[in-house]
């Protein structure tokens, strides 16, 4: 057998479809980087939207794992997917490759998950860190209610309550929420130095808008969190009142290596917009499944891909990376950014970098 | 108090912008008899066309607007002429499967032409932020919209209600093989009624591209939301449909801000109360259909 | 022949086995053996299948439209996921039934709403349930694992003997038995005289009434039973794919149940099956041709068959068969003449 | 003489309107009783009071005595009140056999049985086969009720009203849209009903009316004008000025 | 006198089906055309193909000269034709002066005028039409075909469900109506000794091809010509 098949299950429709696009771009445009054969062996992608749905991730993933003997499931829009195919993984004994979803536990549910992507905990105990001893002391926070946006609240709080901060009002909005109206109202009459945020990357764009409609901006209220709000895919899009906003993540588009500006340049080329930092996930999953078949030798059996896997360290568009060989989670740099306006387009500017953070969800159980 | 008047403000503009969104839904719908689940792919049309006019052809915003209403009335009158028509006289269930069919196709059309991602609408300066009257903060984009939606219901009303247009409409519904025997062009009125209907619909579209967002989603995601501002309002005047709005936005906005836990709770509730105590919505007719 | 027995004669006919229908089964367990890679989509199949049957128990024959079919469902999924993961109800098919009788329980509490009003009102009340239950499952995730889903259910063996494999051999035929059976009892009284009686209150409540029929009993009785088969239909998900999660309550799953059956038709069974089998075939056939625009292949494909007519596509996707049950058994296929919808 | 049917003070209003205003009407058992009266009088309101698709405002309803003004329309068909409607009611995708048979199962109390197969039932067989003859019925039993002629719609209106095997039954104008040479098939029919069934006819065919009734009650705005014997009625000045007109009536 | 309707080698019916098929009839203004025939020989299909709504397969009818084969009904309803349906069609969701006034054109008959040929409608004029006794939703068919102002009135069986004292008035006013100039009418009727008083000439339908043809005064003297085409025994015997 002379091809590796990795079947890659992704939300290609429904609300998430941007997540799914983005990687699958990215993977395309690593295979095309860097030709579709590794190790002496062929690589086949075999494409298959679940629409953000477990129920049909895991019919995708046993389907994939059944009839089409892939080597690999890997993508994975959402926390519940992810979730979904871990047992799956488990009992075909095939690495399962997270590239998006960010909840801290996913790693924990079969010894064959490794994760390229993020977990909400190491951006959101940095910006707590980093709030309470860059003089916010009193916030609110605004989260999705589901799995991310619980750890994230968490975490967050956790860190910040621990400097001495103060959470004076907590708000968590249903997932799929079209005004935030009264809920920015209500943080706005809390009177909190900083609303700290999390939603999901597509409904940034939404809340930032009426952030700045509801006058929060002028108000002196600024908004810090996780990066997802001011996703690099939709950041440009969002107007002046984002202008300032402050969050840690793992990318941004305006990391300042000639790495990223090679990235960037050639995704914005192949694709007409910029990469966000799905884009990164995926692209950094396929180079991870690229280097443990180099390792293995064009060996596909699964026990031998996750040894090879564990510990590989290389260097990122978002940054030196590498794979805890414990949890097979990743550790990366953490950056706080602000947004600011370069040449005309908003981007995430750079300013002060946490390096090599682990899953902090994982080493507190 | 300045935070109930401005729950209401809010909940007003909420409802206002649900309204335009669907009374359309309710011309066609209630007055038509005829079960467009793709209203809300009119809409996202709306909504492209003013984006694509606006952000990157450098049009005012102003000027998008009604260009969003006729070019999605366009849309709305080819398809009519074209498809549509075949379906009138078919049953509910034929209509749900062809519509639901056509906002597939539309979701997947825009995300091919358009990309997955949200975009939003550049708007002047004057119609952002906020300004103070007596303590309330009033949002300019949303004061334009209950302007807008305000003087947009009476002039409908006053169409529907009036006007012998309102009753040859309501008539070929009625009966349409009796109502053209008896001298009403019934292709004609019902290519206009759901031509305006559309470009209602793409007006919505355009005006709510700034509070809810747009994406190809977008027809699915809010065909909930205009299904129970028509039944909640019943289907015999533009008046329910317009209360049912402002109820559901005052409600929507109210319960995130009072009970925010309560998430989707406080919509549905209204509604399954509201139908259960008036099975024909809050202004229909009891002895219909 | 004396004209009562030829009253009862033509009275039983549509309760007759024809042989399109037992070729019909037929073929669907050679399936099962012809099809070894493909329990998992079969197997999906066929619980839509029985979940569509649910709705056509309704719609078809009492007239009920319905947007939140999938409530029931729904309970059936957790309730079945509950059951198995704290280890409450082991044994699947007991506990299926147990799952059946909880969505059961739910479809008498709320059929008193659904029979009021008119078609429109009952699809919104419907959904509105439906959502209902999908924001109840989401807030008390302590219970149903919110968003996340009920994780790490494991199923033990259908009456302790036969494991659930991960081909999902097991999980089909099942999942198949568990249709037939239902199968064979929904046509048991759809042909009875309350089968008989539901239609006539679908066609014209009024004189139904006017006859003796107590139109709401019948309406409550046939929706808690539709309940139940939509309450096993989402055990059967739960077990067979051992994961229950929020959208087990989606408003697209109502909604594609919805389209299942306006495809295959509504009143005679087997709409639901056969457009089961459409349905899932198609979605099937475009995402793997293209992952992220199939939806519009499958607007388009709803779209034609609306336009070109579902009477004369049935005609024609069933010339043959029909040609040759003719030559056979001197009659038309079952299937050949759906009944169109209210 | 006992009393078949029986109204006390009837009332009903439509928002302002009094449709009906304090009826009291007694119908005979075994009479042959039409209720005549001018367009909009109220006449069809009332039988739709009398079979409870219409909930009265006030007052009461007796059938043989007993109060039935607060049972459901079904329970008053099996206690032996049936009726027809001015517009026919019948189920359009149904057949004559099915309709029949499905009323005779439901008054001999097996139409909630969701087990037996339809037809296995040979009481119910032979009833339904009794009915479909005399009505003209078997050689179109199987089709569609939709696909019927207007002629044979009317006439299985009437067998399925029939077929409750009423002790009262009520006819909202059952000869409308039936040709001149048809009514007396339905006439016919219902005059071989036996004796002690009660019928209540509305009509306006005075013809048939005349023919048919041994008692007559007109109705006016919703009130009893008059009632008696038709030779009596038809000479009352007052039923001719309001109703009747000039036609002559032979009686 | 010139024909106000000419219809010429009619061929209609619905779908595959030919109800009538070779018809020609010529009316004249001022006439009043009694059409009988037995259940489903045709008569609604005549009138209604005269409407526009049957399925036309040859001929033509022309209209106060005019060919009006191939406009549409409402065209046709513009030009001058009146129509009351066999099933009433009363549009439901609308008042009972809406119904008229959906549809009224410019002419002698007002709504105003209706209501004083029915005084039942004025007081129910906010009635919606779905709230109406059957007389009534009658009475409102014929006022509706009338505030057309129609030069072909077509009415198909306009007196069923009517009392006897409206029926008289409703036959007096059809004559009028016809004769007051500019007018002809078709009245279909089961019961052919109401309208042989009324009617000029009687048309009998069977299957679809017109058997007898003649003034009415002819049918008065000799009634078994219904007996034989309509199977009445003259209709008058009781
Ligand atoms: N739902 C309703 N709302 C308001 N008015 C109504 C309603 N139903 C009937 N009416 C009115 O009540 C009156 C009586 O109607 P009904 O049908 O009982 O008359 P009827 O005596 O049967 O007349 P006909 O001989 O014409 O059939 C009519 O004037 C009618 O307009
Ligand atoms: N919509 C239709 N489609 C097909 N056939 C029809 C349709 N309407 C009527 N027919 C058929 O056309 C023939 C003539 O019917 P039509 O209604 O013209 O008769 P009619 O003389 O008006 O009878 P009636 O006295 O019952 O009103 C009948 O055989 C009838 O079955
Ligand atoms: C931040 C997001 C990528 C999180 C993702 N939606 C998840 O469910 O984990
Ligand atoms: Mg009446
Ligand atoms: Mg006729």
């Amino acid at each position: 057998q002379d091809t590796v098949k990795i079947g890659l299950i992704l939300p290609m429709t429904g609300g998430q479809a941007s997540t799914g696009k983005q990687i699958e771009n990215a993977i395309k445009l690593y295979m095309q980087q860097k030709g579709d054969t590794v190790a002496g062996k062929k690589v086949e992608i075999i494409l298959k939207d679940d629409a953000a749905i477990p129920d049909k991730t895991k019919t995708a993933a046993q389907e994939l794992i059944v009839n089409d003997k892939v080597n690999f499931i890997a993508g994975f829009g959402v926390t519940p997917a992810a979730l979904a195919a871990a047992p799956l993984a488990t009992q075909a004994k095939i690495p399962e490759v997270v590239m998006a979803a960010g909840t801290s536990i996913i790693t924990e549910r079969s010894p064959y998950i490794v994760r390229t992507s993020f977990t909400l905990a190491q951006s959101s105990t940095i910006i707590g860190d980093w709030a309470v001893k860059n003089g916010i002391k009193k916030v609110a926070t605004l989260t999705s209610d589901y799995a991310p946006g619980n750890d994230a609240l968490n975490f967050f709080k956790q860190h910040f309550a621990a400097g001495g901060g103060e959470v004076v009002e907590e708000v968590k909005v249903p997932l799929q929420n079209p005004d935030f109206a009264p809920f920015l109202q209500r943080m706005k009459d809390a009177k909190p130095d900083a609303i700290f945020v999390f939603v999901p990357a597509g409904q940034g764009g939404n809340f930032m808008k009426q952030y700045a409609e509801r006058g929060l901006d002028k108000a002196g209220i600024k908004v810090i969190g996780p990066g997802d709000v001011t996703d690099d895919d939709l950041l440009n899009n969002m107007g002046d009142a984002v202008l300032g906003t402050v969050t840690a993540h793992l990318y941004s588009a305006a990391h300042p290596s000639q790495m990223n500006k090679d990235f960037v340049a050639a995704y914005k080329k192949a694709f007409g917009n910029r990469p966000g930092f799905m884009a990164v996930g995926g692209y950094d999953g396929i180079h991870l499944i690229y280097e443990a078949l180099k390792k293995t030798g064009g060996d596909t059996n699964g026990d031998k891909l996750i040894e090879a896997m564990k510990g590989q360290k290389w260097e990122s568009p978002r940054g030196p990376i590498s794979i805890d060989p414990e949890t097979r989670d990743i550790v990366q740099n953490i950056y706080i950014r602000k947004v600011e306006k370069v040449d005309g387009e908003l981007y995430n500017v750079e300013f002060a970098t946490f390096e090599a953070v682990k899953d902090l969800g994982k080493t507190k159980k | 108090m300045t935070a109930i008047l401005t729950n209401l403000f809010d909940g007003v503009a909420y409802g206002m912008l649900l309204f335009v969104l669907a009374c359309g839904l309710a011309v066609t719908l209630g007055l038509m008899n005829f079960v467009n689940l793709a209203h809300g792919a009119f809409a996202m049309a709306g909504g492209y066309i003013c984006m694509v006019l606006v952000n990157r052809m450098g049009w005012p915003f102003f000027a998008a607007l009604p260009l969003a209403f006729v070019s999605s009335a366009a849309i709305g009158i080819a398809l009519e002429r074209t498809l549509y028509r075949h379906l009138y006289a078919r049953s509910h269930l034929d209509q749900v499967l062809f519509t639901i069919g056509l906002t597939f196709m539309s979701v997947a059309a825009v995300d091919y032409i358009q990309g997955s991602s949200r975009v939003f609408i550049n708007l002047p300066a004057a119609l952002q932020g906020q300004f103070d009257l007596f303590g309330v903060g009033i949002g300019r984009y949303r004061l334009m919209i209950i302007v807008i939606c305000g003087l947009l219901t009476i002039a409908l009303q006053m169409v529907l209600a009036k006007t012998r247009f309102g009753s040859r409409l309501r008539a070929a519904v009625d009966d349409p093989r009796a109502a053209s025997g008896l001298g009403i062009n019934v292709p004609q009125v019902f290519a206009f009624t759901f031509a305006f209907g559309c470009g209602l619909a793409g007006l919505g579209g355009a005006l709510s591209a700034e509070i809810l967002g747009l994406d190809p989603y977008f027809p699915l995601k809010f065909m909930i939301y205009f299904l129970i501002v028509v039944t909640v309002g019943g289907s015999s005047s533009i008046t329910g449909p317009f209360l049912a709005s402002l109820l559901l936005g005052i409600g929507d906005v109210a319960g995130k801000y009072y009970v925010p836990k309560m998430g989707p709770f406080v919509i549905y509730t209204i509604m399954i109360v509201i139908l259960i105590w008036r099975p024909n919505g809050l202004f229909g007719r009891t002895a219909a259909r | 022949m004396s004209a009562a027995s030829d009253v009862g004669y033509h009275a039983q006919r549509q309760a007759r086995w024809h042989y399109g229908e037992i070729a019909f089964w037929l073929i669907v367990l050679a399936c099962g053996f012809a099809f070894p890679s493909r329990y998992l989509i079969m197997t999906d199949i066929l619980r839509l299948a029985l979940f569509a049957m649910s709705l056509d128990l309704i719609l078809g024959y009492a007239g009920i439209v319905s947007l939140g079919h999938a409530a029931f469902f729904g309970v059936g999924a957790y309730a079945a996921g509950l059951l198995a993961l704290h280890g409450i109800v082991k044994e699947p098919v007991l506990a299926l039934i147990v799952a059946g009788l909880a969505a059961m329980v739910l479809g008498f509490a709320t059929s008193f709403l659904v029979i009021r009003g008119v078609d429109l009102t009952r699809l919104m009340v419907t959904l509105g349930i439906a959502l209902l239950l999908e924001a109840l499952a989401e807030r008390f995730s302590n219970i149903t694992g919110g968003t996340d889903g009920l994780q790490g259910i494991e199923m033990q063996p259908i009456f302790g003997e036969i494991p659930f494999d991960m081909f999902g051999k097991a999980g089909f035929f099942y999942s198949l038995a568990v249709l037939f059976l239902l199968f064979l009892f929904a046509r048991r009284v759809v042909n009875s005289p309350f089968g008989l009686s539901l239609r006539a209150i679908k066609n014209n409540p009024l004189r139904a009434a006017a006859i003796g029929i107590p139109v709401n009993r019948r309406l409550v009785a046939i929706y808690t039973l539709a309940a139940f088969y939509a309450g096993i239909a989402g055990a059967l998900f739960t077990q067979t794919t051992a994961i229950a999660s929020l959208d087990v309550f989606a408003f697209e799953r109502s909604a594609d149940l919805m389209l299942v059956l306006v495809i295959g038709g509504t009143g005679y069974l087997y709409g639901g099956l056969i457009g089961a089998v459409i349905f899932r075939m198609l979605q099937e056939l475009f995402s793997t041709i293209t992952p992220q625009y199939w939806q519009f292949w499958i607007g388009l494909v709803l779209v034609v068959i609306v336009l070109v007519g579902r009477q004369r596509l049935h005609r024609w996707v069933l010339y043959v068969p029909n040609l040759i049950i003719r030559r056979i058994a001197g009659r038309k296929a079952i299937v050949a003449v759906p009944e169109s919808d209210s | 003489m006992t009393i078949a049917l029986e109204t006390q003070n009837l009332e009903k209003q439509f928002g302002g309107l009094r449709v009906t205003r304090d009826l009291s009407l007694k119908v005979e058992q075994g009479a042959r009783h039409a209720l005549i009266g001018p367009n909009g009088a109220g006449k069809t309101t009332v039988i739709n009071q009398l079979t409870g698709v219409l909930k009265p405002n006030a007052g009461r309803i007796l059938l043989e005595g007993q109060d039935i003004t607060d049972l459901p329309v079904h329970k008053r068909v099996l206690r032996g009140l049936s009726r027809t409607f001015q517009i026919n009611q019948l189920y359009p995708d149904l057949t004559p056999l099915e309709t029949i048979g499905l009323a005779v199962s439901e008054r001999l109390g097996h139409g909630g049985d969701w087990w037996r197969r339809m037809g296995t039932r040979s009481d119910v067989n032979g009833e339904t086969a009794d009915l479909l003859s005399r009505f003209h019925l078997l050689d179109v039993m199987n089709e569609e009720t939709v696909t019927l002629p207007y002629g044979k719609q009317r006439l299985l209106e009437i067998a399925v009203a029939i077929a409750a095997k009423p002790r009262v039954l009520l006819l909202d104008e059952p000869a409308a849209g039936v040709p001149e040479s048809e009514r007396h098939d339905i006439l016919a029919v219902v005059g071989s009903l036996p004796r002690d069934v009660t019928v209540l006819l509305i009509e306006h065919d005075m013809d048939l009316v005349f023919s048919f009734a041994d008692r007559i009650s007109v109705l006016v705005s919703g009130a009893l004008l008059t009632e008696g014997p038709p030779e009596e009625v038809a000479r009352d000045p007052q039923v001719k000025a309001v109703y009747l007109g000039e036609e002559a009536v032979d009686v | 006198m010139s024909d106000l309707l000419a219809i010429d080698s009619l061929r209609a019916g619905y779908g595959e089906a030919v109800v009538l098929p070779k018809m020609t009839l010529r009316l004249a203004e001022g006439q009043v055309l009694a059409l009988l025939g037995r259940n489903g020989t045709g008569k609604t299909t005549l009138i209604n193909s005269i409407v526009g709504v049957t399925r036309r397969f040859a001929g033509s009818i022309a209209l106060a000269g005019t060919d009006v084969t191939a406009m549409r009904p409402d065209q046709r309803a513009r030009a001058g034709i009146g129509w009351v349906p066999q099933e009433r069609n009363i549009f439901r969701s609308l008042t009972v002066e809406e119904n008229m006034t959906a549809v009224a054109q410019p002419g002698p008959w007002t709504v105003e005028k209706v209501y004083e040929m029915f005084p039942r409608l004025k007081e129910r004029r906010s009635n919606f039409g779905n709230q109406l006794s059957g007389g009534e939703q009658q009475m409102l068919a014929i006022g509706r075909a009338l505030t057309l102002n129609p030069k072909v009135l077509l009415l198909d069986e306009p007196m069923e469900g009517l009392a006897p004292i409206i029926v008289e008035e409703l036959l007096k006013a059809i004559g009028t109506i016809t004769r007051s100039g500019g007018i002809c009418s078709i009245i279909v009727e089961q019961n052919a000794q109401k309208i042989l008083g009324l009617a000029d000439r009687v048309v009998i339908l069977e299957r679809g091809t017109i058997v007898h043809d003649a003034p009415s005064a002819a049918l008065k003297t000799d009634p078994s010509v219904l007996e034989r085409h309509l199977g009445v025994a003259g209709a008058a015997a009781h």
